[in-house]
């Protein structure tokens, strides 16, 4: 039966946030590449406001939204469901995506006279894919759709990392594919094993059901490491230095910002909403434990990097890393916001760096650092701009970065955790050997000063700016986003057993 | 203008500039105008309120900043340092390059140098301590030179380290901190009763140690002063380095007695003290000799501070603010006696290193100088046992590393004998190395040092005369006798990093060859089968 | 035992010789293979499951049933991705190694 | 101990033999006759778990068109030859006792799942009046879950142009190269002449009963595209140039209706995806249409691949 309560109010934006990027491909689709951008750009600013709708929304009435897709309610129909994190994530994806439009260059627009191109078509659709995608995943509030999207998510992944056709990006893609293709089968096998068990894949009816239980211990296991795959935790980063090394400028930014947060998100969503308080401790320090791995280790690989674009995916790696470091510490309130907000400010500032690397390679036809002499004089604002995005993942104040850094360091003492701490002391450190090793030669002063082959776009300069600033003020007023975070979560101290 | 945006305009007109700086019209015009930047914080110094502190509620901390003695008197001296090295700095990059970085950085580093010195809380007091610190790199290393180029890197280590350090402390302090204030004050009077009182203090000391260069943390300090373009040398050494001494003040417990930390800050202090000095006298480039004396001072009154806490007395911080204050002013002198030198003709080098030696002597405690009345001040707290003896052991040093000094500023004189040094640099010059001499003693009457009397008998004077003349005697003595001291490289330890480098690099390819196994497929599909049994495992076990 | 559990016994093997022939099998042809087999063990399993559902007079619980249909069309799209993705690979170098190779990604020059 | 018990029993090791016999055989060509083989025992599954819907489905699209496809891509990569990474004893036996480890970890999950076993089957049931629907596996899928299955047709139309997205630049806008053409007149003309006709009536039967017995869009979209394989293959229907706008059309249909039905049930206020009251089937069945045909032209895209020559002349 549709059922009476359908939805709270605003709940229709949810709906939207879902239909308006599908509405994009479609039109893209049909009307061919030569409209992507106008018709991206239109319907993403939309979407802008869309996302600061459903923001809105959780922020005033002080609770989730949910709509029930079709008016079925759970467990026969699909619930969708923005708490504060999904609102947070929605805004920052709209916003990324918005960036990324703004910036994609010349090629993937056709030009006047001309007919469609591979590229124009292909990109704009993707771009739209994956903010369908990251939507439907905040949104989503049943295990199967949420599996639909992060399939969603990988198959507009995937494309964009070889969307060059180069031989190196093709294995890239090849090897993404195959090890996501994976991470996807374990976690359906976990949600089969949950059905099995409760009869039910929602969210919120799985809560209030699951029993600390083999069938548990191992659907959980095999989904969040399914997931892990997808994120590219250390050591299952397989795929992602080169995919995300070889993707052009502002697919890579697509890449590191959001599409490694979709998989993360998801483990986030299984650990604090469905079967809180039934992990255990040793199996958040495992997770802690690779998330720090992931600091350290990749933080000393990309100090060896040569050049510039690996050198950050290396530190994609590495701050993937923090992001891990809520779960051993997840009864402390601080520990998920701080996660979170190193998602969202790690979005902002990486999507930043890929891109002003983009530029930077594309004045000098070259990423190797040891060459990038002069480039500081030549594009001053890509520089700042790199720069700026660097303090943030260094964890220099007052970025976001640095937030993250206090609110997790302040989790791992209240929970007695020390050694967490000491992790992130090293990373802060490494992030900024690694940071200060590519910027050096950047702003050194050549000799010869460069000439640029062709004049750089203003317009592009000031958007990756703008991404730049964002990882900042995220940092300065980090109030409302937290406070916004916690909406519509149960804590986890009240359902903790002790 | 009221007593409160007094000390609000104290940030916001560098604030303003900085801002300024965005156009490329207005950053050349800045060049010329560097010294403007500081002189409100001068007049809230003076005239600033120092009854309540001010708020500025915003979200979602409140800014507080407040004025307290020690702060107004290092707030006063920094700011009268960065105005003198303001008018200094378009004097001294005629014929230079002048970039707009370096405007920037100076304007970064200003804001948070006299910043910190109002700062009440956790939040600002760290933010002011980023911006002393990181955008200083820019004037280390604006020469761009391979050397500068080290010595900034070396530099940044040792910033980012500290940071990270004091941000753990802080993150510590705040989580003892009963219902989460952020004030500096309640912070520590928490710290008290805090059970991890020993991690806080630990983490205090040693990010703060970093920043005045504390044995054996002190080789980034000779490596960047010497780098660094003169007017900037001046600048970091007297003024910025301080940030790490109001820290010390701030957030030490000097209400409680803790023997065991003082003496240990203490004996730590004296170690850098001397061997400052010991040090110092192999250099033979006139700034490297400056920081080494940096490094010797810095040791010293890290054991006044050390001193105070053990004896639990809370009135040392005043007084180890008004020793920091002096320093600031002769070590902001002497760097810029430095770049007047170098373009003087050895005939008018009187005028340089006549100035100079009062100056420089005052250091050491010459009598009737300021830095008398500073060596009188701290002179309580060392008490008379072993601690005082060993600061007048330091004082005689000092004297010695000073007339080093001297002589090595003489030999660096410009070619041609009768050569000029220009007015823009002279005036700043002269006009700080007289305030060395008259600052201190327009405190005074503040400080509670006793009648003039008493400062001016005989007997005191002498006791502050003979280890600065002891110590010029034996500069003396060495000078003639021509002994051959051993080199020691710039940054002394620092050489070992070598060493240490290629070790790192050795680790760095292990972990890359490791990447290469872990991201073979094969190898990636077992770690992800493995993580799905230790979890599973791991959840079973429970915990 | 009852045929539910017969087949989900079935499926837990097929997702085991799956995942053995994704890892150890070099080819990536094998592994699109190995990976339908450790889908179509997914999908058994659900099944089964569906199946131990049957109730109101249908032979299963129709909800799983449903899924896996949609799961089959997402492995296809998936399987039919990654054999493009190798055919092109192929038609680009001649080979279909699925190594990284270092030297080529950094010869290769990365123009925006 | 029944006969249907000993029937699955059977079935089940004939499963893992042949499962078996894909992951260790050596040459790829064998390996994937077996796949096929493996996708036509595993509809045989299907059906003794009861889910005809699922059998049909898989034996259409897990077995033939996969096979198509695999097939296809191994005559095509008979020449590869490179050193591949094969992982050595030790890595093999890792694999295998982690393997070996899942495997016992499921099968002791799959021993103690609960009894008597939750399911949705009851409340399936007594919702399907409302839908007009007799199959609740289709309900589930249009109506229940519709958003999934829209979500699911998103995969599908990205995964194609994905697989655009690999052509090479100068073949934009072209067909995709596919089948062999000197046959022309031989016997596979002849068996796509007949068998074609035949197989989209029976695809769209399959759709058209869907609504109430097994069968459905997935099914019948899955022969439908089969059959449009066969034609590209021998030869008979051209392949359709990507960017002919009929085909994107014929493509997006399905999402395109998907997404207007639900948009105008959000309009209207009676909620997304929700369907008027008494109107539902012949819209379901309508969307229905749309998607049966998106369906069977987006398989057959996939398995013809990107374009691969020039379009025009």
């Amino acid at each position: 039966m549709p059922s009476e309560a359908m939805a709270s109010p605003n709940a229709g934006f949810l709906v939207l946030a879902l239909a308006l990027p599908v509405a994009g491909i479609l039109l893209v689709f049909l009307a061919g590449g030569r409209y992507g951008r106008g018709i991206t750009l239109t319907l993403v600013l939309a979407g802008v406001g869309i996302a600061a709708a459903i923001a809105d929304g959780v922020w005033r009435t002080g609770d989730a939204l949910t709509y029930l897709a079709g008016g079925w309610a759970p467990p026969l129909g699909i619930k969708l469901r923005a708490d504060g994190l999904s609102a947070a994530m929605i805004v920052v994806t709209s916003i990324v995506i918005l960036a990324a439009g703004l910036y994609a260059p010349n090629e993937f627009r056709v030009a006047q006279g001309k007919s469609e191109t591979r590229a124009s078509l292909s990109f704009w659709v993707l771009l739209l894919s994956v903010w369908a995608a990251m939507n439907a995943v905040f949104l989503g509030n049943d295990l199967f759709n949420l599996y639909v999207a992060l399939e969603l998510l990988t198959f507009a992944g995937v494309p964009l990392v070889c969307l060059s056709g180069s031989p190196a990006t093709l294995t890239a893609a090849l090897r993404y594919l195959l090890f996501a293709l994976l991470g996807s089968a374990l976690y359906l096998l976990g949600a089969v094993l949950l059905y099995g068990s409760y009869g039910t894949l929602d969210i919120g009816l799985l809560a209030a059901q699951v029993r600390p239980e083999p069938a548990l211990w191992l659907a959980i296991a095999l989904m969040t490491a399914g997931l892990a795959a997808k994120t590219a935790l250390f050591p299952v980063h397989i795929w992602l230095p080169p995919a995300h090394s070889g993707a052009p400028p502002a697919a890579s930014a697509l890449l590191s910002a959001l599409v490694v947060k979709g998989s993360f998100f998801l483990i986030v969503r299984l650990w604090f909403d469905v079967a809180p308080a039934m992990t255990g401790a040793i199996a958040g320090q495992i997770l802690g434990a690779m998330g720090a791995g992931a600091i350290v280790f990749g933080g000393v690989v990309a100090l060896r990097q040569t050049r510039l674009k690996l050198l950050i995916a290396y530190s994609t790696v590495a701050q993937i890393g923090y992001l891990f470091l809520m779960f051993p510490l997840a009864a402390e309130p601080n520990a998920l916001a701080g996660g979170m907000f190193q998602a969202i400010s790690h979005a902002f500032a990486k999507a930043a760096m890929f891109m002003a690397a983009g530029l930077m390679a594309g004045v000098l036809g070259h990423d190797r650092i040891a060459d990038l002499r002069g480039i500081g004089r030549a594009l001053p604002i890509t520089v700042f701009a790199f720069g700026l995005a660097a303090l943030s993942l260094v964890g220099v104040p007052p970025s976001g970065g640095f937030f993250t850094k206090c609110l997790l360091l302040s989790a791992s003492f209240t929970a007695g955790q020390w050694w967490w701490g000491a992790v992130i002391l090293a990373g802060g450190l490494l992030a900024g050997a690694y940071m200060f090793r590519a910027l050096m030669p950047a702003l050194a002063n050549s000799e010869i000063p460069l000439t640029l082959p062709a004049p750089v776009s203003r317009g592009r300069e000031i958007v990756v700016l703008a991404l730049a600033v964002c990882a900042l003020l995220v940092g300065m007023f980090p109030q409302r986003p937290i406070e916004l975070l916690q909406i519509g979560r149960v804590h986890l101290s009240e359902v903790a057993p002790q | 203008m009221n007593p409160e945006t007094l000390l609000l305009s104290a940030l916001g007109l560098p604030v303003a500039m900085l801002l300024g700086c965005l156009s490329a019209r207005l950053r050349k015009m800045m060049q010329r105008g560097l010294w403007i930047a500081p002189v409100p914080a001068l007049a809230a110094a003076l005239f600033g309120t120092r009854t309540s502190p001010v708020v500025l509620s915003g979200e979602p901390y409140h800014v507080t900043l407040m004025l307290d003695a020690s702060g107004s008197m290092l707030l006063t001296a920094a700011s009268l340092l960065w105005i003198a090295a303001g008018f200094y700095v378009p004097a001294f990059f005629r014929g230079r390059v002048m970039t707009g970085s370096f405007t920037v950085c100076w304007l970064f580093t200003l804001i948070g140098s006299l910043g910190i010195f109002l700062a009440a809380d956790l939040v600002s007091f760290f933010l002011c301590y980023a911006l002393v610190s990181l955008p200083a790199y820019g004037l280390v290393t604006y020469d761009g030179t391979p050397v500068a180029r080290r010595a900034g890197a070396i530099y940044m280590g040792f910033v980012l380290l500290g940071e990270n350090l004091l941000l753990m402390g802080f993150v510590l302090l705040v989580a003892n901190t009963p219902d989460g204030s952020l004030r500096i004050a309640d912070a520590v009077d928490a710290l008290q009763a805090a059970p991890s009182r020993a991690a806080i203090l630990s983490l205090l000391i040693v990010g703060f140690g970093m920043k005045i260069a504390l044995l054996p943390m002190h080789f980034w300090m000779p490596l960047s002063y010497t780098a660094s373009p003169i007017p900037a040398a001046a600048v970091l050494s007297g003024a910025a380095v301080k940030a790490g001494v109001i820290g010390l003040i701030r957030f030490l417990p000097f209400d409680m007695a803790l023997p065991g930390w003082g003496e240990l800050l203490t004996i730590v202090g004296f170690c850098g003290a001397f061997y400052g000095v010991v040090v110092g006298i192999t250099q033979s480039n006139p700034k490297t000799v400056l920081a080494y004396s940096s490094v010797s001072q810095m040791g010293f009154l890290a054991a006044v501070l050390g001193m105070g806490l053990s004896a639990g007395d809370a009135s040392v911080a005043p007084l180890a603010a008004f020793y920091a204050a002096h320093h600031v002013l002769v070590k902001g002198a002497l760097f810029l006696a430095v770049g007047v030198a170098a373009v003087t003709g050895t005939r008018r080098m009187g005028l340089v290193v006549g100035p100079g030696a009062i100056v420089a002597l005052g250091l050491a405690g010459l009598p009737l100088t300021g830095g008398a009345l500073a060596k009188l001040a701290v002179k309580d707290p060392l008490g008379y046992g072993i601690a005082g003896t060993l600061a007048v052991l330091s004082a005689a040093g000092t004297a010695l590393l000073m007339m080093h000094f001297l002589f090595r500023l003489a030999a660096t004189a410009d070619q041609a004998p009768n050569k000029p040094a220009s007015l823009g640099l002279v005036v700043p010059w002269l006009a700080a190395a007289l305030l060395c001499l008259i600052g201190p003693w327009a405190c005074y009457p503040y400080s509670g040092l006793g009648t003039p009397s008493e400062i001016l008998a005989p007997a005191a004077l002498w006791k502050t005369f003979w280890p600065v003349a002891s110590g010029v005697i034996v500069a003396l003595v060495f000078r003639r006798s021509n002994v051959r001291l051993p080199r020691i490289p710039e940054g002394d330890i620092a050489a070992l990093g070598g060493w240490l480098s290629r070790l790192a690099t050795a680790c760095g390819a292990v972990f890359v060859k490791v990447d290469g196994v872990l991201r073979l497929w094969t190898t990636a599909c077992l770690a992800l089968l493995l993580i799905v049994v230790f979890l599973t495992v791991a959840m079973r076990a429970g915990g | 035992m009852s045929i539910a559990t017969v087949f989900g016994i079935c499926a837990a093997c097929l997702v085991g010789l799956g995942l053995y022939g994704l890892i150890v099998q070099p080819q990536p042809l094998r592994k699109i293979l190995a990976f339908n087999i450790l889908g179509g063990g997914i999908f058994l399993l659900f099944g089964a499951v569906a199946r131990r559902g049957a109730a109101a007079g249908m032979g299963g619980d129709p909800v799983p049933q449903a899924l896996v249909i949609t799961g089959i069309v997402v492995a296809f799209s998936a399987t039919a991705l990654g054999v493009a993705i190798l055919l092109r690979l192929f038609e680009e170098t001649g080979g279909t190694s699925l190594r990284d190779t270092p030297k080529e990604s950094q010869s290769q020059e990365t123009n925006s | 101990m029944n006969v249907e018990l000993v029937f699955s029993l059977g079935l089940a090791l004939l499963i893992l033999t042949v499962a078996g016999f894909v992951i260790v055989t050596r040459g790829s060509f064998a390996a994937i006759v077996g796949f096929v083989a493996f996708g036509l025992t595993l509809s045989l599954a299907w059906m003794g778990l009861s889910a005809p819907d699922v059998a049909l489905t898989e034996a259409a699209l897990g077995g033939g068109v996969t096979g198509a496809l695999l097939l296809g891509a191994c005559a095509r990569l008979r020449r590869a030859s490179d050193v591949e990474e094969t992982p050595g004893l030790v890595g093999r036996g890792a694999a295998l006792v982690l393997c070996l480890g899942v495997t016992t970890g499921l099968v002791g999950v799959v021993l103690c799942l609960p009894d008597p076993a939750p399911t949705l089957a009851p409340v399936a049931k007594q919702s399907l009046a409302s839908t007009g629907l007799g199959n609740a596996v289709t309900a589930t899928l249009m109506v229940y879950r519709a958003l999934d299955t829209m979500l699911e047709k998103v995969v599908l139309l990205l995964a194609l142009v994905a697989v655009w997205s690999l052509a090479p630049d100068r073949f934009w806008g072209g067909r995709p190269v596919f089948g062999s053409r000197q046959e022309k007149g031989g016997p596979l003309i002849f068996l796509a002449r007949v068998l074609i006709p035949i197989g989209v009536l029976v695809g769209i039967y399959l759709f058209w009963v869907g609504a109430d017995a097994p069968g459905g869009a997935f099914a019948g979209g899955a022969i439908i595209g089969a059959m449009g394989i066969l034609g590209f293959f021998a030869g008979v229907s051209a392949v359709p140039a990507v960017s002919a706008f009929r085909l994107r059309v014929a493509l997006a249909a399905g999402v395109a209706f998907f997404l207007a039905v639900g948009l105008v049930g959000l309009a209207a206020g009676t909620g997304f995806l929700t369907y008027p009251e008494n109107f539902a089937k012949p819209v379901i069945v309508l969307i229905e249409v749309a998607m049966t045909l998106s369906i069977g032209v987006t398989l057959a895209l996939l398995v013809v691949g990107p374009p691969g020559e020039s379009s025009g002349p």
